[in-house]
């Protein structure tokens, strides 16, 4: 049994669900845009301090569009009880798994489209190359990390509330070297291929973990 | 042709003179050059989406208090045709801004709070998508659209209530020399009508698609029965 | 041979036993019926026949193997149906379907052929989410039987189906090992030649045509 | 006296017609099975009756008053079953009731008749969540009639009840006025003198122990 | 029939299930202390600026777990179609209404106990009763739109969503006139006494509208 095969029509499902919905990305996009509205009331920024809050708040914003994102992916499966029928095949977890992580990515991706422009747009911060990679560097790590707990919570009481609180922790060095690339990216001091290469290490780092861990948290 | 094809070739007529007026009879402003011709279009279209939210804030009024199908079909023309207006405003004042701040956007209350009375009418738009169709939706989008209004207010008030790089009002305070006067006042009445023929014309859309959909007219579903399905 | 062999399974919720040191013994081929008052253990025990649930105590056979060590492999052999349909509302009743095909690893082409099983055929482009209870219920033993399980494990499937429920679940498990939880001790009698009867989650052991004295 | 008039109810779900074109008068005290296959509207009827969805067009008088109109001075009259039970799974059963009773306006000393007249009394103290699905929709049909209504609207109450599910409902039924929808023909014809089948949203029109042809 | 009752009823049941699962204030105070440290990372706070950014983070952090909060109290009723059933009582909606705004606000406040400490122990900020005052006075307003937003999404589909996109945009002028409020309470200049007399304005204005609305929200 092929686990590409399964991955893929996992993906696709989810990915047809949202096309079909539209659930997911436009609202998601509207909000990250008020995200970054309200970030903006809440620092008072100017031309001067613009490329040392945007990051800040271009990763606040990143974060809380992708645990409800990766929440949702899960959730929906749970409200369905479909999680349990999906699990009572023959496919492989880890393979179910990684297909909803591909197109959870996926629709984060298509957010971030949406919100590097913005961005830029409202905070006149530049709207480079190396500030988008940094952004899909992070995603990878963050939304394997971020699903893999999705998907333990979705069994769980609460899971909408324990999903940050696992989350959140182990993003941090996302955030963090994130923050960094994205602030030299935009000019302010500090190395921007340092930043960008622990990102890197990181991905691979929770990669590996994540698939190692997937068949625990799905199987049974 | 029928009176909506006259009416709107009547506006967008009206709407050309406005137009040559703007380019050819108002004066050319000695500060900002040529581009403070998008004054007359940037105000206009912001007081028509105004008056647009105003349709849908007295159309969800009435809805909610007699569930009149046709409050509820000028509302829901008038918040599609308000956002685009809003749109025209915010495109068009992002054009002027590029030219005489020097960038796209800043953040100031009275840009802020048109982006979001955006937001907020594109939200009402998404609430009749996502909601049941037919009273619920109706229902949902009235409350939305009530509540969105506060934010008109606010979006017209904000250069006065907060500094803003946004300019104050002028009309009012009498700061413009009367040829700029006459053709924003002139440009103003021209849009207007536009957006009053834009929502005749979507709430005949609307009438269409209820009678279609027969969501909200009882009487009429009695009549238009479907033959019978072969057993 | 023995399909299914479960020995003194036991299932607590707590301190609450739902399921008391059952003993079970199903041929190839057999059909059993497990009746019991609401509240007695069936869904439990069917939960972890179908391997969906790890007992607290016990050990259940299934086709020769461990039924918790190889869940993986006998998972090719095990249908079940659950008390939610656990469909995506989103999709298709056919989508539904093709994409269980994909899990499954059997050929899109049986889609077709368990649509027509359950009677859906002439719903299949409806949106799962906008059928009815019972085609819901039709669509969720559609996708049971999609790879062709030789082992059935129906947990009230009879519940909000139509008058053809008996004839439906009597194709269904015609050539297969079934093991039926049901309320209908009607329905049971004609399907099943056994019966098991749960009590607050002890067996009453099984009998051929049992009459359940009440 | 009629208890309840249903004139043209016709209910579309987008060009799905659902309901088409449904009468129905019910004298007070009189008992009426609704039958048909999955799909046929069974569900959607109910809700109507019950006030829970409005119909896209039709009228509906229940005790003498507009339903749609005096929906909330009806509820007084009316207990509805559907097919979820809607109960706080945090909160034991005892306690469900006796929110409801809160909603209701009735004196909580009506809990521990509505448990007994269920067969929930001695679970009472458990939280609803880990109930059975029988023992849930037990405490459904309990919630029901914490408010003794003098109309019933039952959709399948019996999908997932034990053997004694007849005897219950007969108990309920007694003295009320009621609608039951249920896919158990002899269920039917031993609790309702009257039976309205649906096909493809029509009704096909109301007998008297009707002998439904397949 | 009495709707204080009812609402006293509606407020305890959901009161007493948060008391026996602990879903929602654990999980939200441990949520929004992570967001603080999330900002912290985010921003490069310094003593200077502590008193500038600290604000913004507070009610950036405010609004997510309001969301969370109120999206929560009326989903745990969808999924258990449970709200339908307590429609169909003869209970007034807006008594029902007002017996759960008053219950997710109460756990609101439960985690702005949490928030407030920590925010002056991360940044250094002062704890004041001005703070306290102006954080409570705009909770209140917050959550009569929230929890009206919160009912209409719950019988929608996408209801995580369009939940942020409804309200937040309803929420900026308690978000702008909260964090003047914040801000001068911390020594930044601003009015202070006309930042919180426009709140209670907000709050009396969006009191009135929500009660007028809840019949309809929740109705049918
Ligand atoms: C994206 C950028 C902009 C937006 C969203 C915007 C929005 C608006 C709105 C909504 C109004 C109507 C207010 C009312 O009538 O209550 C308005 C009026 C006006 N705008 Fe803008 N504007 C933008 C940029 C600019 C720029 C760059 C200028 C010129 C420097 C400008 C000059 C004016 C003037 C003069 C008025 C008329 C004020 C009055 O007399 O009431 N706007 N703008
Ligand atoms: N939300 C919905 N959206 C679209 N169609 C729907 C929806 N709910 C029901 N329908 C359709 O309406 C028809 C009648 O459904 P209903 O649930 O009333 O049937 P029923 O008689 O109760 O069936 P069952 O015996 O399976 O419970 C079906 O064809 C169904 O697909
Ligand atoms: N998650 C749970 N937590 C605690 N107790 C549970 C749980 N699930 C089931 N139980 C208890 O286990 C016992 C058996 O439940 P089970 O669902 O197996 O009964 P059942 O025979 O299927 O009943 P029904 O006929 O109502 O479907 C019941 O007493 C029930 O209360
Ligand atoms: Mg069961
Ligand atoms: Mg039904």
């Amino acid at each position: 049994m092929n686990p590409f095969r399964v991955a893929l029509a996992v993906a696709r499902k989810d990915l047809r669900s949202e096309w079909r919905t539209r659930e997911v990305v436009p609202a998601l996009a509207q909000f990250i845009i008020l995200a970054l509205l309200i970030g903006n009331f809440g620092f008072q920024v100017d031309s001067r301090n613009a490329a040392s809050i945007a990051p800040g708040i271009l990763w606040l914003a990143l974060v809380f569009a992708g645990l409800v994102a990766f929440g949702r992916t899960f959730a929906a499966e749970r409200e369905q009880a479909s999680l349990e029928a999906m699990l009572m095949t023959p496919a492989s977890p880890v393979a179910i798994f990684a297909g909803k992580a591909v197109a959870a990515s996926l629709l984060l991706i298509a957010c971030e489209a949406v919100m590097l422009p913005a961005l830029s747009l409202f905070f006149g911060t530049p709207f480079s190359a190396d500030v988008v990679a940094a952004v899909l560097i992070a995603t990878v790590g963050m939304a394997a990390l971020g699903c893999l707990f999705a998907a333990m919570v979705a069994r769980v009481r609460a899971r909408e509330l324990l999903l940050p609180l696992l989350t959140l922790p182990l993003w941090i060095p996302f955030i963090i070297a994130g923050g960094q690339a994205v602030q030299s990216a935009m000019g302010l001091p500090g190395s921007y291929s340092e930043a960008i290469s622990l990102l890197i290490d990181f991905d691979i780092l929770f990669l590996v973990l994540t698939s190692l861990a997937a068949r625990f948290v799905l199987d049974e | 042709m029928n009176r909506y094809e006259r009416a709107a070739i009547g506006a967008v007529a009206l709407m050309l003179i406005a137009g040559a007026a703007i380019f050819f009879y108002a004066p050319t402003d000695y500060l900002q050059g040529p581009v403070q011709r998008i004054f007359y279009l940037h105000v206009s279209s912001a007081i028509a989406a105004f008056g647009c939210f105003a349709v849908v804030l007295v159309g969800g009024v009435i809805y909610l208090r007699n569930e009149s199908p046709a409050a509820d079909r000028f509302a829901r023309s008038g918040a599609l045709v308000g956002v685009v207006f809003t749109t025209v405003t915010l495109v068009m004042g992002m054009l002027w801004a590029k030219t005489v701040w020097g960038a796209f956007w800043v953040w100031d209350a009275r840009l802020t709070s048109t982006l979001v009375l955006w937001i907020i009418y594109a939200g009402y738009l998404l609430v009749r998508r996502l909601a049941d169709p037919g009273r619920q939706a109706a229902r949902f989008a009235a409350v939305v659209g009530i509540f969105g209004f506060v934010d008109v207010p606010v979006v017209h008030f904000s250069v006065t209530w907060w500094t803003t790089q946004h300019p104050g009002p002028v009309i009012i305070n009498d700061a413009l020399p009367p040829q700029m006067l006459a053709t924003f006042l002139f440009t103003m009445a021209c849009t207007v009508v536009l957006a009053a023929v834009m929502i005749a014309i979507r709430y005949r859309i609307e009438t269409l698609v209820d009678e279609r959909e027969q969501l909200f007219d009882p009487a009429k579903v009695l009549v238009a029965r479907e033959p019978e399905p072969v057993q | 041979m023995s399909m299914l062999v479960a020995d003194g399974l036991t299932h607590r919720f707590g301190s609450e036993r739902a399921l008391d040191n059952v003993d079970l013994v199903l041929d190839t081929g057999e059909h059993m019926a497990v009746l019991g008052d609401n509240g007695a253990g069936k869904t439990t025990l069917l939960r972890i026949l179908a391997t969906a649930l790890r007992p607290t105590s016990g050990r259940l056979t299934i086709a020769g193997l461990d039924a918790f060590g190889e869940r993986r492999r006998l998972r090719h052999y095990l249908g079940y149906v659950a008390h939610a349909p656990g469909l995506y509302p989103a999709l298709s009743a056919r989508e539904n379907l093709e994409f269980f095909c994909d899990l499954q690893d059997v050929d899109r082409s049986r889609v077709d052929e368990a649509l027509a099983t359950v009677g859906l055929t002439s719903v299949s482009h409806r949106r799962a989410g906008e059928l009815s209870r019972g085609m819901q219920q039709r669509l969720a033993i559609g996708r049971a039987i999609l790879h062709d399980p030789r082992l059935l494990i129906l947990d009230e499937p009879d519940a909000s189906l139509g008058a053809d429920a008996a004839d439906l679940l009597a194709g269904l498990m015609h050539d297969r090992t079934a093991v039926l939880a049901t309320h209908d001790h009607a329905l049971a009698n004609r399907l099943c030649p056994r019966t098991l009867v749960l009590r607050h989650g002890r067996s009453l052991g099984t009998a051929t045509h049992l009459r359940v004295v009440r």
